[in-house]
């Protein structure tokens, strides 16, 4: 990955098509290793007794392959900050429904504001 | 304007002025509908949520009687079949027409392989009267709720099949493209962009694995 | 359709065949195939909406059965919300005019473009085969379990016709964005961009961000409904509330799609009728981001009496009060835009005038709803019912109508008749506040929504209402006659004919294939009238 | 309470006609004092001035958070019931109203209540989601099937009052209309005590407990196979799972109609599920049972507040305030 500065110079300036973002082969091999161990790994994890932990540590492994996949995969680490904002909104919004639905879960059976 | 059209080529569309502004069109494009499709699973992701939290005990029991063998065989599957997307990606970016296709082809042999194997655990879960709506018995401490787990299994994998079969009927035009020498050095844009798709179906399935087949797998089988 | 234009010829005369339209590319003629769609389902719903209005004059309900009237007024609702009032403004209006005023060639997608408008017409043929069916009767909101499990009518037919539509939405809003990103002109900055643009970019992050959620929610209603897989059915296990936020998830924001575009035409009237910059300019633009944004965060104020939290109902009251700001921001930056500007009173400026008085109603009412303790009383009556439709007729109607008018002249090249114009304008807006006026008084003295039968002491307020429909109906029905009328007598328009800024007024009317003669360059901020 | 809604409703109403004839009348004035007199004339370029942003941002906010504080506060103390409370229970089907008073009348689509006592409803659904509104009161809540949700009111003026079903409910949903009638005390203790002799809904609950044979498991001492109820109702349970959950109607619901959910501590999961054989109405009234299973024999049925004559607090609080009717009522 040493020449991964002249790619993101190229990238972020005028460039033609196909000359950028032309990741290393070794990089997509390393990325799926580290994707298939991680797989072994969640796998192995929720065996054991971790109390809550369990979800966590599901999660945490989830996130970390997504994050490899969206970052090496799909090429975003080399992409514009549009792109980034654009990902960045949909997991945001993605929070958005996800905890605001949650917070009327969560708060039904609180004390006497026990309404429903 | 910047007479950007000094290098027209075949594929430019003429309301573009030139590959560059037509490739990052595409790919924002197909970003903002991957972001659509987030909020579509999320939607699932939500009820799922939900309802694990309010029925921990019947979620882990309903997860129990998921083959996590078949299960972790098909994540290895999906994300070789990312490795080999990516692949094609990367030939297409160098042009080479051959080893583009021969990836295409392995990214579509997998993904036929993962629907195999799920084909496979849904003929089982019809076996194991495991199918609400047509054939559900469930011994478990909340058989209820462990059916509303089953319910979001089959909505959430269903889809994530239908996704992936959508995936391999684009893979099919691409290799014929690639094929007959439509994509270059200069221009393999639906190469690239068709690629992001088929790798979100796979971040799918990264999430779907652990909270579908992982559910506290230490604990006892009820 | 990628054959250069002939000089002076224009969008219009670039093939004269159905297949020329049903095929085409150009984002101008797809506009108008989107306003051919619109226009047929706000006569289906409207139509609807006559009917509902006549079996209210009496108590009884003496007119239709109970079932037919059920069927009435979820069709109305169905029809309106999700074939007309989403698609009307952006579709029709944003879809011909977002690349002009960018100064672009077309939008980024034009295919995806041409097929959003198949994509909608094909939801619409799913509905209306329902319609002809039998028609659905579980109210535009599909409340589960009643839609799931209950109602004996057409929903599943429904839903898949909405989540088929929802992929229009989504279409159009995508290419918006990527438009308005890629596609603008050399020199047109961010904040050179028109209102309208910004209203629209505005309409298509709701479109992106929301549409998916609704088109899941109804994927698991059907589920339900013909697999019996459980998910919201407390027979099977599940929560019937879990449905209402994951459908007002979308469908408030939705409420934003329709007024957001609708401010957009607004600034445009209201700069061009004053022909002066707008007040406050970036804090218009910022207010439309703001309420995309903050809209998504509020839909909980639609379920205070569902059984929710009282801890959730509190934070979705707080949050819905805040979206109240940008909204009020635009009509105070839009007041002092007129302060010494230069007014006319052409018609599309007395929509404009219309729409700021029934915005205010329509708007502050949202207050009352907003209001825990006060909304517990008047949450499903017909003040709610008023209250939407002072947004949703009173704003985005009254919006898409001064919009049609203002650019009709750039849309046909023909001039309607003026006189005719400001009569059906004032018309149209004396017959909504006697339409829907009264309906605030009766849901608050208790008039539950969706009543087929009603008791009597309500009757007087209902009469009015009906009164009031039938001269809306009139008003509704010129603007159909004399602008189709222009497009056979009316006289030529010329290219400018308000006098205003703006990319769409540069080129000529109708503007050519290609948007313009020669690609256009910006050097100048927007609404720059002091020349 | 209804004359507390009403006054934040008439703030409001006051508040929209002040700020709709403000921006009227200035939209007005500018659009008379700078209407275009020349064809080619421009308006003066004015393009902002942040002074006025920053006053027309602020003003609103500050009167939405007023209107949140006061509209919130309120809503607080609609959502909590007394602690003293005449308990009816309400089940709603397609298409009508069933009211249950405690000791036994039984009624459909009206509903009795005695003048200035705390009325605390607790409502369920047999079938799809309805909703008891009651406009005279100011009160709303919606009615769900698969749970319980409560509403609280007083009256404070005798009458009949239209009672609706709120949330759209199917064929004849706008038929799904009643009464609540209000009556001074001794005419409803008599109205109540006219009944055809039902017995009270504890006692009926008690025959079905038996005919169940609820009786051969939940013993009333140790003995059982089930742990004994005696006592049981708002006690805090031990599950087998080590958590802990408090007896209340949510719990004993789902304990009877999905057992295995929560397995009481030191128990076998040998009991089946009632779902589908108890009616909703039976589940109310086996419920009303338990309550009245009391560890110590107390006074009475153990049906909280029943006698209006102890049920007193609050009367004289500004909530008693008489309610003008919204709606005219006939007689």
């Amino acid at each position: 990955m040493t020449d991964h500065a002249s790619l993101v110079g190229a990238l972020n300036g005028g460039h033609m098509q196909g000359e950028k973002h032309l990741v290393p082969l070794r990089v997509y091999f390393t990325v799926f290793g580290i994707l298939m161990v991680l797989t072994g790994l969640t796998v192995s994890a929720s065996f054991m007794d971790l109390g809550p932990f369990n979800t966590v540590v599901a999660l945490v492994i989830a996130v970390t392959k997504m994050l490899l996949v969206v970052l090496y995969f799909m090429h975003v680490r080399y992409s514009s900050r549009l792109t980034w904002a654009v990902i960045g909104a949909g997991f945001f919004w993605l929070a958005l429904l996800l905890l605001m639905t949650l917070a009327d879960y969560v708060t039904r059976g609180v004390g006497w504001l026990h309404y429903g | 304007m910047s007479g950007a059209h000094a290098s027209q080529h075949p594929a430019l569309q003429h309301h573009f002025d030139n590959l560059d502004q037509q490739f990052e069109a595409s790919t924002l494009g197909m970003w903002l509908f991957l972001v659509t499709e987030i909020l579509f699973f999320g939607g699932l992701f939500t009820a799922y949520l939900v309802y694990r939290i309010a029925y921990p005990e019947a979620f882990a029991d309903a997860s129990h009687h998921l083959n996590i063998v078949l299960g972790g065989t098909n994540t290895a599957v999906l994300i070789g079949s990312s490795l080999t997307m990516a692949m094609a990606v990367y030939a297409a970016q160098l042009g080479r027409r051959n080893t583009q296709v021969i990836f295409l082809v392995a990214t579509m042999a997998l993904g036929l392989v993962f629907l195999g194997i799920k084909a496979v655990e849904y003929s089982h879960k019809f076996e194991e009267h495991l199918v609400p709506g047509i054939n559900f018995v469930f011994e478990g401490r909340d058989p209820i709720h462990s059916q509303l787990f089953f319910s979001l299994y089959f909505v959430m994998t269903s889809l994530h099949a239908l996704h992936m079969i959508v995936g391999i009927g684009i893979m099919t035009v691409l290799t014929v493209m690639a094929w007959r020498g439509r994509f270059t050095k200069a221009y393999h844009t639906p190469v690239e962009v068709s690629g992001l798709y088929w790798h979100f179906v796979d971040i799918v399935w990264i999430f779907l694995f652990p909270l579908l087949y992982l559910i506290d797998r230490h604990g006892p089988v009820h | 359709m990628d054959t250069a234009a002939a000089p002076h010829s224009n969008y219009l005369h670039d093939g004269y065949t159905l297949k020329s339209w049903l095929l085409t590319r150009d984002h101008k003629r797809i506009g108008l195939l989107y306003l051919f769609g619109v226009t047929a389902f706000f006569v289906l719903g409207s139509f609807f909406a006559a009917l509902i209005r006549i079996e209210l004059l009496t108590p009884a309900g003496d007119l239709v059965e109970s079932d037919t009237y059920n069927r009435l007024f979820t069709m109305h609702g169905v029809i309106m919300v999700f074939f007309f009032l989403i698609p009307a403004i952006p579709a029709v209006l944003g879809n011909f005019l977002l690349p002009i005023m960018i100064g672009a060639k077309d939008m980024a997608f034009p295919r995806i473009n041409l097929l959003s408008w198949y994509v909608y017409v094909i939801g619409g043929t799913f509905t209306l085969t329902a319609l002809v069916m039998g028609g659905v009767d579980t109210g535009w909101t599909f409340y589960t379990p009643y839609s799931s499990a209950f109602s004996q009518s057409n929903v599943a037919l429904v839903v898949v016709g909405i989540f088929i539509n929802g992929f229009s939405s989504i279409l159009t809003g995508l290419n918006f964005i990527v438009t308005v990103h890629k596609m603008r002109a050399p020199g047109l900055t961010w904040f050179r961009l028109p209102l309208f643009v910004w209203a629209h970019y505005a309409t298509a992050l709701i479109f992106v961000l929301g549409t998916p959620v609704i088109a899941i929610t109804l994927v698991m209603v059907g589920a339900e409904r013909l697999l019996h897989l459980g998910i919201f059915d407390p027979k099977l296990g599940g929560d019937p509330v879990l449905f209402q936020h994951l459908f007002w998830f979308y469908s408030h924001p939705a409420v934003y799609i329709m007024i957001l575009p609708a401010m957009g035409v607004m600034s445009e009237l209201i700069a061009a009728f004053s022909r002066k910059a707008i007040f406050g300019y970036q804090f218009v633009a910022f207010s439309s981001l703001a309420i995309a944004a903050v809209g998504f965060l509020v839909w909980g104020h639609h379920m205070f009496v569902s059984g929710q939290s009282v801890f959730a109902a509190m934070a979705f009251s707080l949050l819905s009060y805040l979206v109240a700001i940008p909204s009020a921001i635009k009509v105070f930056n839009w007041t002092a835009t007129l302060y010494k500007g230069s007014i006319s009173f052409d018609s599309p400026m007395l929509y404009a005038f219309g729409f700021m008085g029934l915005f205010l109603i329509g708007g502050l009412t949202g207050l009352f709803l907003a209001a825990l303790a006060v909304d517990v009383h008047v949450t499903d009556t017909y003040f709610v019912v008023a209250h939407f439709h002072y947004i949703m007729v009173g704003g985005a109607i009254m919006m898409y109508l001064g919009g049609l008018h203002y650019w009709w002249p750039k849309i046909f090249g023909k001039m309607y008749n003026e006189a005719w114009a400001k009569v059906a304008a004032v018309t149209i807006f004396v017959g909504f506040n006697l339409t829907f006026f009264p309906q605030f008084i009766v849901g608050y003295l208790g008039m539950p929504r969706r009543y087929h039968a009603y008791p009597p002491e309500f009757q007087i307020w209902n009469i009015m209402s009906t009164a009031g429909a039938s001269l809306l109906a009139v008003g509704y029905a010129m603007p159909t006659v004399y602008l189709l009328y222009s497009l056979v007598k009316g006289n030529p328009a010329p290219d400018n004919p308000w006098g205003a800024t703006g990319l769409e007024w540069k080129t000529s009317s109708p503007p050519p294939t290609h948007n313009f003669e020669t690609p256009p360059v910006v050097n100048e901020p927007p609404y720059n009238y002091a020349k | 309470m209804a004359a507390h809604v009403d006054a934040l409703y008439f703030f409001l109403v006051a508040l929209t006609a002040f700020f709709t004839l403000l921006i009227s009348g200035v939209v007005v004035y500018f659009a008379v004092k700078y209407r275009r007199k020349e064809n080619d004339e421009a308006g003066t370029p004015i393009h902002g001035a942040i002074w006025l942003e920053a006053t027309w941002t602020i003003i609103p906010l500050v009167i939405v958070l007023f209107i949140f504080w006061w509209s919130a506060s309120l809503f607080f103390q609609m959502a909590r019931p007394p602690a003293q409370t005449l308990d009816v229970y309400v089940v709603g089907k397609q298409w009508m109203w069933k009211f249950q008073h405690p000791d036994g009348r039984a009624e459909v689509n009206e509903l009795h209540v005695p003048v200035g006592v705390n009325v605390k409803l607790t409502m369920t659904s047999q079938d799809v989601i309805h909703d008891v509104y009651v406009p005279a009161f100011r009160v709303k809540a919606d009615v769900l099937p698969g749970r319980y949700t409560h509403l609280w009111f007083k009256a404070t003026q005798p009458g009949r009052y239209r009672l609706f079903c709120a949330e759209y409910c199917g064929t004849n949903h706008s038929g799904m209309v009643g009464w609540v009638v209000v009556q001074e005390r001794a005419e409803y203790q008599a109205w109540l005590t006219g009944g055809t002799g039902q017995g009270t809904m504890a006692q009926n609950g008690e025959k079905l407990f038996n005919e169940l044979a609820c009786i051969t498991c939940h013993k009333t001492d140790t003995t059982g196979r089930g742990p004994t109820l005696i006592g049981l109702y708002s006690k805090t349970v031990t599950l087998d799972d080590g958590n802990t959950v408090t007896a209340d109607d949510a719990y004993i619901r789902e304990s009877i109609t999905n057992p295995r959910a929560k397995m009481v501590s030191g128990f076998a999961p040998l009991m089946p599920t009632f779902q589908g054989l108890v009616s909703e109405e039976g589940l109310l009234q086996l419920m009303e049972y338990v309550k009245s299973l009391k560890a110590v024999p107390s006074n009475a049925t153990g049906v909280a507040a029943e006698g209006p004559a102890t049920e007193t607090p609050g009367a004289a609080t500004p909530a008693a305030a008489p309610t003008k009717p919204a709606i005219p009522v006939k007689k």
